[in-house]
């Protein structure tokens, strides 16, 4: 055994300007706003929290039943409920610079106007450390979906993000489309500073006796284990078709589910999903990774990063 | 919502089951070992468990806590689908993931006031809870279609509670739904004492004993049961529509801000 | 209990020409050509049998591995190895004429021409019902899924083959697309029969230890229940669209599974990796739908196709 | 590819566990009462089994049948991942999804020849029902990393065979791979027998006993392991290259065409 493998292998990562200590982050909308789950997890040991989707003001969200439980994940259809832009500065964010730990806020829009006054309005929001743009959430009509549908749109979107905010900008990609690299190369042409990838699926569960669908919103989007191997394959493909780094996300459970991403090009990821029957996951998996870059005598996981063989 | 400097002192936690025993028909009495949560919990909070075994599932299921001491947290369910059926099959020294105590249980028992329980199936199982720590006594109605679904009626009555039994079947206590029993038993009492109401069972049960609070102007505390994801108060699956005392409607977590809400925050069939 | 309950469920259904005792098919790729389930199956009992795909000459398809199964279903990067539709017609129609249930040919090419050569061949092959083409394997590089990018040049590769046959069309859609409506419209624009989805789902799967893929071809396609939720989305929207017959198909295990595509619009339903665990699958499903419409007093499965509550 | 009058009398039929027991280190020997299937079964077939309790996989599992008489079915198997994990769970009067007998086992062991029985790991399995099925008495080479991975030596010296073992560590028989051990022996044999060569194990060992069945003109059957999907021939998963005497290259389902090759047939390393 060498020294090196000895040694804690380096475990940090940054995505543009945002340093992470290790590349686990939780995934938006399955980790509230920080203080849900600080009871139970430590918080400084993340490598980023990316926090519920936010618009200008506060968003109802969809009605209940907004969830369901189906083979190997669950769809959800919460609607983007929460607090609004400002609500969050003033509840959420105080708690959160309290934490050694990069806080990303999950935005969106009704309009392309709103994505960049939700991005104006962060910009100089002490503790916040980078913008992920949902153009993709499957679970309203008015947001952001529209403004996935093709690289052309989500470039508007995306460029008026980045002209009212200097942090860094991550446009999440939609799951259900047949060209992710389009989308990949529209973020960085629009001077996005990474992209993440995947939002749940579209999907839908009906109740076979009332004959309804069991979400009050009819659709959801499909998250969990289910939906690992389409990530890990969207990921592999927009990471091969840009330069900025990529999060992944999609069914993380185990350490082994998140190296998957890594070795097909992401440098970081997100845990979604797990983090309720597990909301030790994220830490979990950070010191999986830690395990297994020891045992292959890596020194960091940055070599680990697009690692893929032919 | 809260943003206070963290929550409640829930805890993710390995319990041991230390037994697992039939409570008649399809319920089961499960104990824990789990200390870490044993002391802490109160009334109406619940424990979310990762049930073994049960591999396509991604969620935790909610338990009422049924008992509690130093060590132990016992609960006391129905099997009702896949999860409960994987529930039913462990055994005595196995581990099983905790994650309580959560939400917020039921006020503590005004001594001005007759705690009136109104339970519905495993509806008795945080009811019997709250018996148990409440100085004052009081009366128990238990609804249910049958006899079998009729629990814990000797748990109260050691406890020194009347209890009242109602089934629609009529095949123990009186024939029909729990609502005639408390409306004749209200009709005698109420100008002799002052009810304050607390209620676990189907929504249909919690509306009837709202409305009755309502009516006679008492409070009314229900624990209300919905499909949950996080438990944490972090996903916003459990919603529940309720009213601020300004009239504004909103969205509150029931694995939060509830399980247990006074009948007037509740906005119905939303 | 009124009589009409205690009679047995009319359970047929029309696609077009094709007329089907029940609606439960096999899906393409997953009960060979007939004769591979024939020891363990009655062929007679199943709604139609759906063959693997067929281009015009053999095809040698993937290298192994080709296959791994994944939480909640398994990839698949066969590669359409196949006799092409020659041999079929040689060593396979034979058998298939000698039972009493419909053949659906599964058909790829490619080229355009090449669809519609095959599709000529089988206009005048006894024995053939129905001709799926598929446009959205994720499978080939040449073969369906470059056909199935968008709805316009699916719409070319449909008219390809509805001017060389008279036999009922159907071709199947991709499952990653965000607008499935207007494929489903662009097959009943060009003159076509019905439409089938979902193909699987282009996934990939990473062996951490070795970081190659574990599928030789990298990308193979997610099948199994995982994927059901999505596919019940995409039929209840393609269903919607169209007036065409829908055939659903995606993650069927159970009889509730094909329940859902009924009400959500599909006229009928495909089962397919549920035949390897399960070979009785598809005759399981036939005879939970007949429970289904019994306990719930309707005379014929038709009652129960789009009957989708609001 | 087949297309008679249907198939090999292949069944899908329930098996019930009749014994399940330990057979050293990682491996147990499973009982199967299944009078539809036990009695068809030659040497060389194998059994595809659904795994009770192993929820989120969607394939089952194949094994070699290691006995078979009237009534039953036995299979020898290693635990090495989640189903076989899954499956040494399984207990006694259990029901289990069998469907069998699967693929084109080994040839009939000829008059004239001597057989050479090869195993590695459990690939024993078939080989002692090949042996137990045989006329003609042979010799029998067993490879292993260690003398924990050698199985069933009584088993085949009852049945009246020769038995040689070779240990990668020397923990059992002759240290080394296991061709040492044959080519040892064959080099003092060869000019008095024709070997007839029936091997079952890694590639690696099938390979290498290929290469002397080839040098030496005699005849090799190999059985392979592949992945498998359907096990029917249905889902073209378990392909392996093989050559037809004409010099043609095609892809071989190993659950149909196989698992059993005669080693000329095979491609390697495609
Ligand atoms: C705070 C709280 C306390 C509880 N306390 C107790 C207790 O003490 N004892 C007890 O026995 N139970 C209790 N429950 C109920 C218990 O959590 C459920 O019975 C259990 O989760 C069912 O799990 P399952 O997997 O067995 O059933 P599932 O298979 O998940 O489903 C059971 C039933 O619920 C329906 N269902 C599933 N998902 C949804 C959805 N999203 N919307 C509407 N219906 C759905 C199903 O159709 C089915 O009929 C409590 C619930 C809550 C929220
Ligand atoms: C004809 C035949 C006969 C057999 N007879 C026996 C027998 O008698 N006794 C016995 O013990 N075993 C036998 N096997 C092997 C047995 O089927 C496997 O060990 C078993 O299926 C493993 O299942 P598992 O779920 O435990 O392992 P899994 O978890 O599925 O995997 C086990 C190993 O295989 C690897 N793996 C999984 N999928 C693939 C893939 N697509 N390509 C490459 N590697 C993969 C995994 O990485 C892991 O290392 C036989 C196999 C065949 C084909
Ligand atoms: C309950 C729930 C709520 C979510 N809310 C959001 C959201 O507000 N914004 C967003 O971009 N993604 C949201 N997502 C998507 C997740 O961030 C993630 O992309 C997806 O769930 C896939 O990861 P997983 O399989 O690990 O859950 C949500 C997912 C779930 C399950
Ligand atoms: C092993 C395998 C091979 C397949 N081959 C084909 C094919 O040749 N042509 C085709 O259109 N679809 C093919 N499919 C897709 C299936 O027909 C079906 O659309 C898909 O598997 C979804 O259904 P399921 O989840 O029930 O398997 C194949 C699927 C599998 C698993
Ligand atoms: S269950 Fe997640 S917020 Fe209540
Ligand atoms: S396993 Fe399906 S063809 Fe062999």
């Amino acid at each position: 055994m060498t020294s090196q493998m000895q040694k804690s292998p380096d475990l940090s990562v940054e995505l543009g300007a945002i340093r992470m200590k290790n590349p686990v982050m939780t995934a938006s909308g399955t980790f509230g706003y920080g203080p849900e789950f600080a009871d139970v997890v430590d918080l400084n040991r993340l490598g980023a929290i990316v926090v519920k989707g936010l618009r200008m003001g506060p968003w109802d969200g969809n009605r209940p039943p907004r969830m369901v439980e189906v083979r190997g994940g669950l769809l959800n259809a919460i609607g983007l409920q929460g607090p609004g832009v400002e609500g969050f500065i003033r509840e959420y964010l105080p708690f959160l610079r309290r934490f050694d730990v990069p806080v990303i806020v999950n935005i969106w829009g009704r309009t392309m106007e709103e994505y960049g006054e939700v991005a104006a309005r962060l910009d100089d929001a002490e503790g916040v450390h980078g913008i992920e743009m949902n153009i993709s959430c499957p679970n309203i009509k008015e947001g952001g979906i529209a403004f996935g549908a093709d690289p052309a749109t989500a470039a508007e979107a995306m460029r008026c993000v980045r002209q009212r905010t200097s942090k860094p900008v991550i446009p999440k990609l939609p799951p259900n489309v047949p060209n992710i690299a389009a989308f990949a190369r529209a973020a960085e042409e629009s001077g996005c500073d990474a992209v993440s990838l995947i939002n749940t699926i579209p999907a839908m569960a009906i109740d076979i006796e009332t004959r309804r669908p069991i979400l009050a919103n009819r659709v959801g989007g499909l998250s969990g284990p289910a939906i690992h191997p389409v990530a890990v394959k969207l990921v592999w493909e927009a990471a091969q078709a840009v330069r900025i780094p990529v999060i992944g996300m999609g069914g993380i459970e185990t350490a082994g589910d998140a190296i998957e991403f890594l070795i097909a090009g992401a440098s970081a990821v997100a845990v979604g999903t797990a983090n309720f029957s597990d909301p030790a996951t994220p830490l979990r998996v950070v010191d999986g990774i830690a395990d297994y870059l020891r045992r292959h005598g890596m020194a960091s996981v940055r070599e680990l990063i697009g690692s893929i063989q032919p | 919502m809260e943003n206070g400097p963290i929550g409640k002192g829930t805890v993710l936690t390995d319990g041991v089951v230390a037994s697992h025993v039939d409570a008649g028909a399809q319920y089961r009495e499960l104990v824990f070992e789990a200390s870490d949560v044993a002391p802490r919990v109160e009334p109406g909070q619940f424990i979310h468990l990762r049930i073994p075994r049960l591999s396509n599932c991604v969620l935790r299921r909610p338990f009422s806590v049924f008992r509690a001491d130093a060590r132990t947290v016992t609960i006391l369910y129905k099997t009702v689908g896949r999860g409960t059926e994987a529930l039913s099959q462990v055994t005595p020294g196995e581990v099983v993931s905790i994650l309580g105590p959560l939400g917020r249980g039921f006020p503590r028992v005004l001594s001005r006031t007759l705690p009136v329980l109104v339970a519905g199936g495993y509806g008795v199982a945080p009811l019997v809870f709250l018996a148990s720590r409440s100085a004052t006594r009081g009366v128990v109605f238990i609804g249910a279609a049958g006899a079998a679904d009729v629990l814990c009626v000797e748990e109260f009555e050691k406890l020194g509670w009347a209890v009242r039994v109602a089934t629609e079947d009529g095949s123990l206590g009186e024939t029909g739904r729990v609502t005639v029993a408390l409306d004749a038993w209200l009709a005698r009492e109420r100008a002799d004492i002052i009810p304050e109401f607390f209620a676990c069972g189907p929504d249909g049960m919690l509306k009837a004993v709202s409305d009755r609070a309502i009516e006679g102007s008492w409070k009314a505390w229900l624990s209300l049961d919905k499909h949950m994801g996080c438990g944490m108060g972090a996903c916003l699956a459990c919603v529940q529509r309720v009213r601020a005392e300004d009239g504004s409607a909103s969205w509150a977590r029931v694995c939060r801000e509830g399980p247990v809400f006074e009948c007037r925050e509740i906005v119905w069939n939303v």
